[in-house]
């Protein structure tokens, strides 16, 4: 069983091809580029309901999607737009999705905490803490059920260990041997209450140890460190289904959601300020400029493209039009549509 | 046809669509080396394996939610609650996951899970092993819920449940799985959602009952029958969705109303019926709608007390008596 | 008297209950340090420190079982769901554990514990945080439920609750918190559970309402004045017990009854209120009880279907009209 | 933080008083003859519903409640006879409970698998698997709360370990530490089935590391061994409310309940033969006689007088009346009763 113990913060060993070097820091950045538009559309009303960023986060979706394969499958919380992007969904689609508009990905019948894309194998946007983990447990039985060689990654905070639902899943997908990744994105806190306040072990890796799982912690602002533990995970997953337990030890740089100040009275000003020296975007930009995998043209190339991409997402869902108010009993049963439901 | 019981007839069922569909698997406690609690899923481990009928832990949010995973990307899971007490620890799985997918997706996921073992009073097993569960889903939208009263209702609305694309709650009782009845061996015989059955016809009075309760009626309706009131019988079979065509109908022909259940009351099946009924056929009512309930209290352990707690025989019959004498004689 | 909002008079009502009684104690996700994710609970660590004024982690099934385990030997524990659709994970531990508890152990044990919250429909939260809870919970013997529409019931009903010797579900609401009204200062200002409050008092028709229906329905009520139907608007303020005393009296007088709710409405207190109302006063109906319930879909994100899902004030007028008008002007 | 392993069975070290040893061996006794009463009545039909025999597992129950005060508490499952007796309930309205007559413990209300007892401190009798673990946690927070330095044992099947409420009640448990002392009564098997098929990790015991809590597995069929460690974790949680879990390994002789034969199907016959060979009434008598705590007199004293006393238990439910049906609405709420709710 490898139970590796959390390596102090130092760059990751790899070495990674150009394109995928590329590949990384355009998701890195088209994440980030995404998300500052979603908020000052989000302050200009166009966004309503919760509004969750991801912002600083970045590098445990980039990195981890980035050894999966398309036919993988994702699935995560209501902080998922960066884990639906690096999943290759269409900015356009989901941009409109947050506007609550009849392109978006779920006809804006989802928003910004229910994005779902069955094209890249998307499985959502949950927002009831801790119940997607038996889901993730499902799609990696249904993945055994057919004999493939598919994984499941499912990513979820630090505030859902303390639930049920995490033991029960971690106990059914190590006991079945399912092809699951949980990735725990460790960001300390959940809401206002810090990892010391809400888990007798705050070392949450070693939680897989209760279940004879393969576990380990990374540096989470280290997008190649996250991406070599995945790709150890996903070799175990898909040699003879064993699961596994990451804990990616990163950061929220943001509030909670847009109704909570980044500095709230649970961090102090401070911290927020340190952790953002740590930004994994800057870090990896860094990294492959000194290793030459990618040139200032590369990037300011990259930054461009994302840019207008995003640009693009925005003009978008401003002009796709609302859906219409059929949309409301559409849906809810897939053969029959509401009519066939008893209602008042 | 063949005489079976109403555990055989789940059970054939279950046999049928795991041999017509490949994608068709029974996951829960007891389900496979036990062979079911009640005894359902007997010899389907014999029959199908490990890998198609999956013992779990008790972990019922856990293995609940393994079904809706597994039903999301294209697997048709039959999950077993040994018995539905234990769904309200899976609540939250079956009516924020499994209920709503397919709508906060827009579309692009369904569910296709069957949930179902014994609910409702059974003998003496006190008050949180012995209660009416349909209460807890009949109201939520993107869930249908069937309450089968006879084998061959529990085979043909057990297949349906399973082809359906949507997530059931299929409600057995403990206290039916051993009455017998005529069962249609045909594979493909089914029973469309949304349908009721009338078991008996009448002319004086229209009662609405399902599982134990509409037993009671029977019994009820042959005792009336020698005064001379004559009871049409309806079982709605499907709660949700509801065939108010049918318990209409005949509401419109008897002019009066009796609706009979197991459980508390309150906001009950009762209460809707009575509701539905009076807003769409309150001019052709000779008397209010009368509810037959539950008494409004846990299930006590006791014998004569749980005897006490479920609608008797005479209970219903008097109800009928009020309504049928509200204004004179039928 | 003191105009406040009613997110203070919950604060209020919790401060000077918990001066009141040592024993009681406030517990739930970010109820101290964060003070609320709603702001009900603003203050109250400085006030009372963090013996009384408990944070927990993650886990409504777990801490709602520490607050009934508590509550079972002695202490009064306040357990707030940061939303109440986090309850549906607690529920087994409300109904089996809390709700039955005095039953169960012959009236050795009771569990007096308030689990209070905010529930309803809010703004664009889309399916799995805009239900309407309340059908959960008032089906359930053993529990009692509030819904306040005020801020002076929001004082007077949580203070009744804390000091009720059972399981009280008290759920509020998102899009109420800052409302503001005129509430007694008195400390030992309470309101009794199971008392109903006539809102408007009207001779045409009685409209029931609750929470944010109840503000709709007074808009309508205006605009209905104007063309001579006058209404009376009855807020039952708890759902259980339910004061089905006041409710009858309205109808016996106005002849016409509408009853609206933000839920589904399929077996919900729009279905009981009609069939307790046409049970009991059948004769003095003039119309059948109408019901204006939300569209029977989950919850949806988009602003504007969002809107057509719950009652608008135009489907209230309507439904006013067609009882008003059944039978010829009022 | 102690975190022993599981020591091989062999006998205790410890040294008990003729006194302890005469209430260890009245009350194991007493366990075993009241159920054996009790299952008779069952074949009777004087006991109806689901009959759990604690048959086997008696010194779990009788080894830490008597290194316990009075004034501890105690919860349990379904099976919770021997709790309940050990904890001090009168035996005779036990017996009228399990009848269903208004002399019971809850006139009848309850049955075998809710027994309450308030003048003893046992609080229950829960039938839904897990569920009571949080309560014991809130018993323990009420201790704390009132700064008393009592205990609570929460006893529990190893099939409840796998439900989340374990794991939500073990964190809150050690986060806050609460003086509860989770006693897992692994008999192997949660009605059909094994710990193999339930647990991706066999050795409950462990389960403790990951909330820092003190644990160990001990030999259940040894009263004086679960003593011993009852009395470590009682100090413990007496000293400033550190939670335990420790792991007694017993064996139920019996069926899962009175509906399913002993020797079914999930085990052989031969391993119930081998278990019941460890009888930890027989292994006690043989230790206390060796050992001089106990006489042949005095054994047969008890033995006497333990008949007595369940006959006795027997002939008061028989004489006992079944409940008013008055009772049906009592209780319902404790101010007031049934009438002040509304149901139809
Ligand atoms: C079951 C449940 N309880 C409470 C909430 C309210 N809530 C939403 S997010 C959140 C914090 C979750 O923190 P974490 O899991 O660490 O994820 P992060 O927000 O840090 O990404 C809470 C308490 C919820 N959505 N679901
Ligand atoms: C939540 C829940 N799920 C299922 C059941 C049905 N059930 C009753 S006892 C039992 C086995 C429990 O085994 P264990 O916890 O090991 O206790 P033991 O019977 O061995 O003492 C099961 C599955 C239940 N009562 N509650
Ligand atoms: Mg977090
Ligand atoms: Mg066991």
């Amino acid at each position: 069983m490898a139970q590796k113990t959390v390596v102090q913060p130092k760059a990751a060993a790899a070495e990674v091809e150009p394109g995928v070097a590329r590949r990384i820091y355009h998701d890195m950045v088209l994440i980030r580029r995404f998300e500052e538009k979603a908020a000052e559309a989000y302050a200009l009303g166009k966004i309503g309901g919760f509004l969750h960023l991801y912002i600083g986060e970045e590098a445990v979706a980039v990195g981890a999607t980035s050894v999966m394969r398309p036919d993988d499958y994702a699935i995560a919380a209501y902080r998922e737009h960066g884990h639906c992007l690096a999943k290759g969904a269409d900015p356009r689609r989901m941009m409109a999705e947050l506007f609550g508009r009849v392109d978006g990905l779920s006809k804006g019948k989802g928003g910004s905490m229910h994005l779902f894309d069955t094209t890249v194998n998307f499985l959502g946007g949950h927002a009831i803490v801790g119940a997607h983990l038996p889901l993730a447990a499902g799609v990696g039985f249904a993945i055994k059920y057919r004999g493939g060689d598919q994984v499941i990654a499912c990513y979820f905070g630090d505030g859902a260990v303390p639930e049920g639902e995490f033991h029960e899943a971690m106990n059914l997908a190590a006991l079945w041997k399912l092809p699951v990744i949980f990735m725990c994105e460790n960001n300390r806190y959940a809401m206002g209450t810090s990892l010391e306040r809400a888990l007798a072990e705050t070392e949450i890796f070693k939680f897989g140890r209760s279940y004879n799982m393969p576990c380990e912690a990374v540096d989470g602002m280290d997008v190649l460190a996250v991406r070599e533990a995945t790709a150890r995970a996903v070799a175990r997953a898909r040699a003879d289904g064993t699961p596994s337990l990451i804990e990616a030890r990163t950061y929220r740089f943001r509030g909670h959601s847009m109704r909570d100040p980044a500095g709230a009275v649970y961090r102090t000003k401070e911290e927020v300020e340190r952790e953002k020296q740590r930004d994994p975007i800057v870090l990896f930009r860094e990294r492959a400029l000194t290793a030459g995998w990618l040139s200032d043209t590369d990037l300011r190339e990259i930054d461009k493209s994302v840019n207008d991409l995003v640009d693009e997402a925005v003009a978008f869902a401003d002009a796709s039009p609302e859906p219409p108010e059929s949309e409301l009993l559409t849906d809810i049963f897939k053969d029959a549509e509401g009519g066939e439901r008893s209602g008042s | 046809m063949a005489v079976m019981t109403y555990r055989e007839a789940l059970n054939l069922a279950l046999r049928e669509e795991m041999r017509r569909d490949e994608r068709v698997f029974v996951i829960g406690e007891e389900v496979g080396l036990y062979e079911g609690a009640y005894k359902v899923t007997q010899g389907l481990l014999k029959e199908f394996g490990p890998r198609r009928i999956v013992d779990t832990p008790i972990a019922e949010s856990g293995f609940t939610g393994v079904g809706i995973g597994a039903a999301m990307v294209g697997l048709r899971p039959v999950v077993e609650m040994m018995t539905f007490n234990f769904a309200l620890l899976a609540l939250d799985q079956i009516v924020n996951s499994a209920a709503k997918m397919h709508y906060m997706s827009g579309g692009q996921f369904n569910v296709p899970i069957v949930i179902r073992g014994p609910g409702g009073p059974a003998h003496q097993l006190a008050a949180q092993h012995s209660q009416s569960m349909e209460v807890y889903f009949y109201h939520v939208p993107g869930l249908k819920v069937v309450r089968p009263s006879t084998p061959a209702d529990a085979k043909g609305l057990l297949k349906t449940a399973i082809r359906d694309d949507n997530p059931v709650i299929f409600i057995e009782s403990e206290t039916l799985y051993n009455i017998k009845g005529e069962v249609p061996e045909d594979p493909e015989f089914t029973i469309p959602l949304g349908q009721a059955a009338i078991r008996r016809e009448g002319t004086d009075v229209t009662v609405i009952a399902y599982m134990g309760m509409m037993y009671r009626a029977l019994e009820a309706a042959d005792e009336l029958a020698t005064e001379g009131i004559s009871m049409e019988l309806v079982d709605p079979r499907t709660l949700q969705p509801l065939d108010t065509g049918t318990i209409l109908t005949s509401v419109r022909k008897t002019h009066r109303a009796v609706v009979v259940e197991a459980g508390a009351g309150f906001a009950g099946m009762g209460s809707e019926l009575s509701a539905v009924i009076t807003e769409q056929a309150f001019d052709d009512l000779d008397a209010p709608v009368e509810r037959v309930t539950g008494v409004p209290a846990p299930m006590p352990y006791a014998k004569n007390l749980e005897k006490a707690k479920t609608p008797s025989k005479e209970r219903i019959i008097e109800a009928v008596r009020r309504v049928c004498y509200a204004n004179g004689k039928p």
